[in-house]
């Protein structure tokens, strides 16, 4: 049974979303509900095996590699399917309030949502390169039509500059497999790791062409102009998935091909580089959401510079950075989703998102207000939350490698971020003078409000639960610590 | 292997750069799409030409990989020209590109 | 001697587009191109084809062949007459 | 023939070139669809006619009709938005540059590749008489990758549900000086045509097993045909899906998808079948892709939730 | 039992902790329930500190590990030097509470007050029984966080351009420290606080490094210490209510700055370390330009509690100055400050916030002839004052005795002057004061109104008579002074 788990992640959201293109309308809310809940139960006790038992890997179609895909749910594997079903599971009960009733649009939501979380599942548990290229194609286009639903007119020309660079960055990376393969001969991960390890130009392009096409897809500066209006025009379930889960997932690869494929390329000026184009993002990225006028805009902004956080990683390449890295981009998709939910409450409740004309809202919506707070103190990687404790692995292991320079990085990093957060804190606080909210819906209802709050608890909870969860990751493949 | 240089391995280069210049050069999202298709050519092309250089006749592997990518291409094309038929016959409003960058 | 006559169809097919090829560079207006195009190309490629099957000594081959050379046939054929169609309505259109 | 090969290739580089820099829309349309065309007799002199196929058929020939349809409407809308507003100089130099560097670096990594024997696709050949099926490209997308096949079904399924979501259909109604509609040859190339491009594309489906041919490549023909009756108003596009519509167009991924994990406890592995079943099971799922290729790649034209035959 | 007695720092964390959220959870509306929550949270609070206070004069050191990573974790211990700051918190928490809740009693946004009132009681809390430098800091940023609500309460664009320069402030100091932090830890792998330091054995190897680290703890540190330049946010967070001055001032924030400052120097340090670095001289000269410099700008001010607040930048230095000389007596002499003038400052905040609630009273000038009409605030406010300025037998002159002894002991004798200059000047900024109050007739027409309703009075009373207490029985061994002795003979 264990070993069919994996596949189990994948299809029954997958099944779950196609049978409800199917059936329409009819089944909702029960039927999508039912399959996320099965989803997530079916993800514990993967994650729960891999805890006892270590990674579980699963040959499709009983092919071994190299002839066949594998599927391979490891510890890096197992923290993502985690964050997504954590995410997921918020995700869903949030969307009962914009999309529990029939209708066409509520039929294509959960469709399309319950599509993209087996994708993101087929993502995380894929161990083959070409696959990943057609799982991150599958996430895009699952991505794209969803940002759609807040109405194409509004949402049509930033849905349409997502697709063109979402297109153009896997088909870099499709590039990057191709070359990969006519040097390997195979596209597992675990079997491609010496020829592009050889030194020579063509192992030096597929890496370039991995590595830039997932930078694309990742939304790292320069490649970001796709996301913010993206994100900040979807409805707010999907712009939590997408901040927290979908650019994650893109990460997520440069991290888990730097440990196979890629390894070779560890401690090289590419991840010198690869830094700075992080350290570039977290500041582009901040003083960005700190010029922003609209609060949806300010939390995706904030986005595109929390992603940098990760990217630290490959030039400290130690395992208390790895520990970090992982754990920060886990404590920024909780974090994050909650931002983006409560920020929905917001929008569902004043009808706009304009930070001058957002006053007094903490009586109101005192719990979204609430969970925007706990979110932010992750964000701004102050304790005790996750994004602190990820702060914290990722100093350690800058001052530990003698890199102080990254050191100042994330230190003032986490000061940009408190700039932004707190600029959109004061809005909510101030009471006079200036116009009162102008209202235009009801207080969002409970189904809206808790799961932004839980998320927000977890953030901070987060910032205790590392052990347990970096056992679980089980710490840099390949590291001699 | 082949013992003379395929003159087609030229081609894909071609046309991957040509793709890459149009992807950059142009911002009609039509254009653009043009531009990612013909670099998605070049892919192909790549794959093949990996395909047939294997000694014992062609490689299916990547010939399955060719398939499998001309389908997703031509499908988020053929949707990204929805998207473009809507975004270009919009009211004036709402044509403009979003206002963030 | 299949070679020799394959060969004659062959280099007469190619005449045939040659001369299409160059009606429709040099002919005035778009019904004359159309003229020469459709002619040249229809005829060309039934004088290929039948210089291939040749080539090809097998009757399923010539079958084919012959196949495709209707279908080719009607396709342009009818595709021209839309040309001229459209052309000679927006003609009428604009006096 | 490398004369002929040389040739091929720098009409291909060339065609690229003046599709992306045409500074008309339209022309720039039809030079990709040329290029498309000979993409397509390039890779069957590459030895992979399977994919000449599947590239006349879906890049040059669905992809061109679309592109065309699209600058039409776009043309009806607002005339100039053809026309690009040219990149400045500067960037299109720092892009020439750039560009001509990264072709460059493709072109010397390509040739410099030494491709051995020891590959998965060698073993794929080795093992082709364990797939069930004798034709190297089915059996792996239908059996060693099969996996990689039915997640590219989802993509398929999800673009559709995108373009569905858009709402901007390509239905065609008829407007004013469509002369096409009014042409009495269009029935007749209706007539004639459809049933030989069905046929056609069945047996391509069917071919797959041993042959050229294939889901995609009949799937995508099929789609052809349902084109060609669209472009003769024999079908339109129509508003309401019926169940069934929309059972065939998740038939195939959901066929995989059941069959795979019914199989699952007995064969002990996702998508493995029983030796003696596997040609049943795969021709049974090689046809319901068909179906739903077929219908997608249609649907996807029309941007429609379905079509509907004409009233008569 | 014995591990829920020996886990008795985080019951006392619990206390405050459990009680914001409650309060938080019960919301506006329950307004009852919500004073029975924090009145009886603290309560609980002290008679858990109470015992607590036994168990470590008994010589038992508290200690309770909750780990976080592989080899870090959050440690949290009661030794003597906890007991001080957290008795000190544990008994000003319950008056403050009681005093806030009558100052607040029409005020909206209650539950929002008191539930971040009760958190930045937790994070104080959490500062004082911190085991190491991590677990310090994670508390250190939840009292800025905690306090921000607080500084903004009013919601007024004033009041969110103080908290704007509270968070600035805080925040790059917080920044700071962390990054002092993490280079301890990546130095000595350990940010235990041990009696005597833990890094003499880095001294040889890492002198300059160990000077950096020190120079950004204290900066770190000396943001909420208001060392000079870093005061400036303490006097514009002015404009928040009065209990939460009264708190920022006398206990959380700034005792916090101070008391991190006593734990690295002693118990990361060591004090021969930090001597032999030459940095005590250097942290002397800080302190003794802070208490000058403050007091020179409160003679300036003309708002009663901007004067107050630069008499807290200027008083508190004398916790650093006292520990920076670095011999017995004078440390008796900061440390005891640490509650003289947390009791000495509160009585004096209560009393402007009693004059500004009862008669809307906040620019100095109008305080004349105050005295008559409220005689009880103003008695403490007499009493709280010449306790700054040193008076014999109060509070203020034990501290300044035994900082001056303990001067004359290190051989430094220009301690004595700062103390001289500083008293003079203390007394220049008061006795004004004092005179207005008592002697010069009111230029306010007789409303009726008199004294300070009984909640705001009786915390004023009972501050102000313990901080006379605190002076008249310093002898005893339960006295502030006597305790300090205790620590001090521990730490020597």
């Amino acid at each position: 049974m264990t070993e069919h788990l994996p596949v189990l992640a994948v299809f029954l959201p997958l099944l779950g979303g196609v049978l409800q293109f199917l059936l329409g309308s009819r089944g909702l809310p029960v039927w999508p509900l039912a399959v996320a809940a099965l989803t997530v139960g079916c993800v514990l006790l993967l994650v729960g095996a891999v805890g006892s038992n270590g990674s579980i890997e699963h040959a499709i179609g009983g092919w071994d590699p190299p002839l066949g895909i594998r599927l391979r749910a490891d510890g890096l594997a197992a923290v993502m399917l985690l964050l997504t079903a954590v995410v997921g599971a918020a995700v869903s009960v949030y969307a009962l309030g914009p999309h529990g009733k029939a209708s066409p649009q509520a039929t294509h939501f959960w469709a399309l949502w319950l599509l993209l979380w087996g994708s993101l599942n087929a993502l995380f548990l894929s161990a083959d390169l070409f696959n990943i290229y057609v799982t991150l194609e599958l996430v895009t286009l699952s991505a794209i039509p969803l940002v759609l639903l807040a109405g194409p007119g509004k949402t049509v020309a930033a849905a349409l500059r997502y697709l063109q660079f979402a297109l153009f960055g896997s088909l870099l990376y499709l590039l990057g497999v191709a070359i990969t393969y006519g040097l390997a001969g195979s596209l597992d991960l675990a079997l491609v790791g010496p020829a592009l390890a050889d030194g020579g130009l063509a192992a030096g392009l597929a890496a370039g062409c991995l590595i830039g096409g997932v930078l694309v897809k990742a939304a790292i500066v320069p490649c970001h102009v796709w996301l913010p209006p993206a994100h900040g025009n979807a409805p707010a379930a999907v712009s939590a998935v997408l901040s927290a889960l979908v650019v994650k997932a893109a990460v997520y690869l440069l991290l888990r091909f730097w440990t196979e494929p890629l390894a070779g390329l560890s401690g090289t000026l590419v991840a010198q580089l690869l830094g700075a184009l992080g350290a570039a993002a977290i500041f582009y990225g901040s003083i960005q959401a700190f010029r922003q006028e609209r609060l949806k805009l300010v939390v995706a902004y904030s986005t595109v510079a929390q992603l940098g956080y990760m990217l630290l990683f490959f030039p400290l390449a130690v395992s208390q950075a790895w520990d970090g890295a992982v754990y920060h981009g886990l404590a920024h998709g909780v974090a994050k989703a909650s931002l983006f939910l409560a920020t929905g409450n917001v929008i569902a409740y004043v009808g706009h998102d304009r930070l001058r004309e957002l006053r007094g809202l903490d009586r109101p919506l005192a719990l979204s207000v609430f969970a925007f707070g706990l979110a932010s103190v992750s964000i701004m990687g102050l304790p005790p939350s996750g994004g602190f404790v990820a702060k914290w692995l990722l100093l350690s292991a800058a001052v530990e490698t003698g890199q102080w320079w990254w050191a100042v990085v994330l230190i003032i990093g986490g000061l940009l971020a408190a700039a932004y957060i707190i600029r959109v804190l004061r809005y909510a606080f101030l009471q006079a003078p200036g116009p009162a909210v102008d209202v235009q819906g009801p207080v969002p209802s409970a189904v809206m409000a808790w799961p932004a709050t839980l998320l927000g608890l977890l953030a901070i909870l987060m910032g205790f639960t590392a052990a347990p969860t970096l056992a679980l990751l089980g710490g840099l493949p390949g590291a001699t610590s | 292997m082949s013992s003379i240089p395929d003159p087609f391995g030229l081609a894909a280069a071609a046309l991957l750069a040509v793709g890459f210049y149009g992807f950059v050069t142009h911002r009609h999202p039509l254009r653009r799409l043009l531009a990612i298709n013909i670099f998605g050519n070049g892919v192909f092309m790549t794959l093949i030409l990996v395909a047939r250089w294997m000694p014992g006749g062609p490689d299916p592997i990547p010939h399955a990989m060719v398939l499998t990518g001309i389908v997703i291409a031509v499908s988020a094309t053929a949707f990204g020209l929805a998207l473009v038929r809507r975004s270009m016959t919009q009211e004036d409003g709402d044509r403009r590109e979003p206002d963030d960058d | 001697m299949t070679d020799w006559i394959s060969s004659m169809f062959i280099i007469a097919g190619v005449g045939f587009f040659l001369a299409g090829t160059v009606g429709l560079l040099r002919f005035p207006d778009v019904f004359t191109r159309l003229h020469a195009l459709t002619k040249a190309d229809n005829t060309g490629l039934g004088l290929l084809g039948v210089g291939v099957a040749l080539q090809g000594q097998s009757f399923r081959l010539a079958v084919l062949i012959a196949l495709i050379w209707f279908l080719a046939v009607t396709a342009s054929s009818i595709a021209c007459h839309l040309v001229a169609r459209h052309n000679l309505h927006s003609e009428e259109g604009e006096r | 023939m490398t004369l002929f090969d040389s040739v091929l290739a720098l009409l291909i580089a060339i065609l690229a070139w003046r599709s992306v820099t045409a500074p008309d829309l339209y022309r720039g349309i039809v030079l990709f669809i040329t290029l498309g065309l000979m993409l397509a007799l390039s890779w069957a002199r590459l030895d992979a006619p399977d994919l000449a196929l599947a590239e006349a058929a879906i890049g040059a020939g669905l992809l061109g009709i679309l592109l065309l349809s699209t600058w039409r409407v776009l043309q009806r809308a607002a005339p100039r938005q053809g026309s690009d507003e040219p990149a400045s100089y500067a960037v299109r130099w720092l892009a020439v540059v750039g560009s001509t560097v990264f072709g460059g670096t493709v072109a010397v990594a390509l040739y410099g590749l030494q491709v051995g024997s020891d590959r998965a696709g060698a073993e794929a050949l080795a093992s082709l008489d364990l797939a069930g099926i004798d034709q190297p490209v089915t059996a792996v997308l239908l059996n060693f990758r099969s996996y990689d096949t039915l997640l590219e079904m989802g993509v398929l399924l999800m673009a559709l549900i995108g373009a569905l979501l858009i709402r901007s259909p390509l239905a065609y109604e008829p407007w004013h000086g469509d002369t096409a509609v009014e042409s009495p040859l269009m029935s007749v190339l209706a007539k004639v045509f459809t049933p030989i491009v069905v046929l056609v594309g069945i047996f391509l489906v069917w071919a797959g097993a041993y042959g050229p041919g294939g889901a995609f490549q009949g799937g995508a023909v099929l789609a052809g045909a349902g084109v060609l009756l669209l472009l003769c108003r024999r079908l339109y596009g129509d508003a309401d899906a019926t169940l069934l519509l929309r059972g065939l167009l998740v038939l195939g991924v959901t066929a995989f998808i059941v069959i795979g994990l019914l199989l699952m406890p007995w064969q002990g592995a996702f998508l493995a079948y029983p030796p003696g079943l596997v040609y049943v099971l795969l021709v049974v799922i090689e046809f319901s892709l068909a179906v739903s290729i077929a219908l997608s790649l249609l649907l996807l034209f029309t941007g429609t939730h379905a079509v509907r035959a004409v009233r008569s | 039992m014995s591990a829920l007695y020996e886990a008795m720092p985080l019951w006392v964390l619990m206390t405050s902790l459990v009680t914001a959220v409650l309060v938080f959870i019960a919301g506006e509306p329950w307004q009852r329930l919500r004073v029975v929550f924090n009145v009886t949270g603290a309560v609980l609070k002290l008679v858990l500190v109470g015992i607590m206070l036994r168990g470590v004069h008994h010589g038992h050191e508290f200690a309770v590990h909750l780990p976080l990573l592989p080899d870090l974790a959050i440690v949290l211990r009661a030794d003597a030097l906890t007991m001080l700051f957290a008795t000190l918190s544990a008994v000003l928490w319950l008056v403050t509470t009681i005093y806030a809740l009558a100052y607040l009693e029409h005020a909206p946004n209650r539950a929002r007050f008191f539930g971040f009132f009760s958190l930045c009681v937790t994070a104080t809390m959490g500062i004082a029984t911190a085991g190491n430098l991590f677990t310090f800091f994670i508390f250190y940023e939840m009292l800025t966080l905690a306090t921000w609500p607080l500084v903004v309460h009013r919601g007024v664009s004033r009041s969110m351009t103080a908290g704007r320069a509270y968070l600035q402030y805080t925040l790059a100091g917080g920044a700071v420290f962390l990054l002092g932090v993490v280079l301890i830890y990546a130095l000595s792998g350990s940010g235990d606080f041990v009696a005597g330091g833990h890094l003499r054995h880095l001294a040889d190897d890492h002198s300059g490094m160990l000077i950096l680290i020190f120079v950004l703890l204290v900066a770190g540190l000396g943001v909420k210490a208001a060392l000079v330049p870093l005061h400036g946010w303490l006097p514009t967070a002015m404009v928040a209510p009065a209990p939460v001055s009264a708190l920022l001032h006398a206990v959380a924030v700034v005792k916090a700055g101070a008391f991190g400052i006593v734990r690295v120097v002693y118990d990361v340090y060591g004090v021969d370390l930090v001597q032999s670095l030459g940095l005590g001289d250097m942290l002397a000269v800080a302190a003794s330009i802070t208490i000058i410099y403050g007091s020179v700008r409160a003679i300036q001010q003309t708002d009663l509690k901007r004067r107050l607040a630069f008499s807290t930048v200027s008083q508190v230095s004398y916790i650093t100055l006292g520990i920076a000389v670095g011999s017995p007596l004078a440390t008796i002499g900061g440390l005891v400050h640490l509650v003289h003038q947390g009791l000495m400052k509160i009585t004096l905040f209560f009393c402007a916030g009693g004059y500004a609630e009862t008669h809307g009273i906040h620019a100095i000038r109008e305080l004349d002839g105050i005295g008559r009409r409220m005689p009880w605030t103003t008695a403490m406010f007499t009493l709280g004052a010449f306790g700054m300025i040193g008076v014999p037998p109060l509070a203020g002159f034990i501290t300044k005795w035994h900082l001056g002894l303990g001067a004359v002991s290190a051989g430094q004798y220009w301690v004595i002057l700062v103390l001289l200059a500083s008293t003079v000047l203390n007394a220049v900024y008061f006795l004004p004061l004092l005179h207005r109050v008592w002697f010069r007739a009111s230029r306010q027409e007789d409303n009726g109104v008199g004294e300070a309703p009984p909640g705001l009075l009786g915390p004023i009373l009972f501050t102000g008579v313990a901080s006379v207490a605190a002076g008249l029985f310093a002898a005893f061994a339960w006295s502030p002074l006597g305790w300090v002795e205790l620590i001090v003979e521990r730490e020597y």
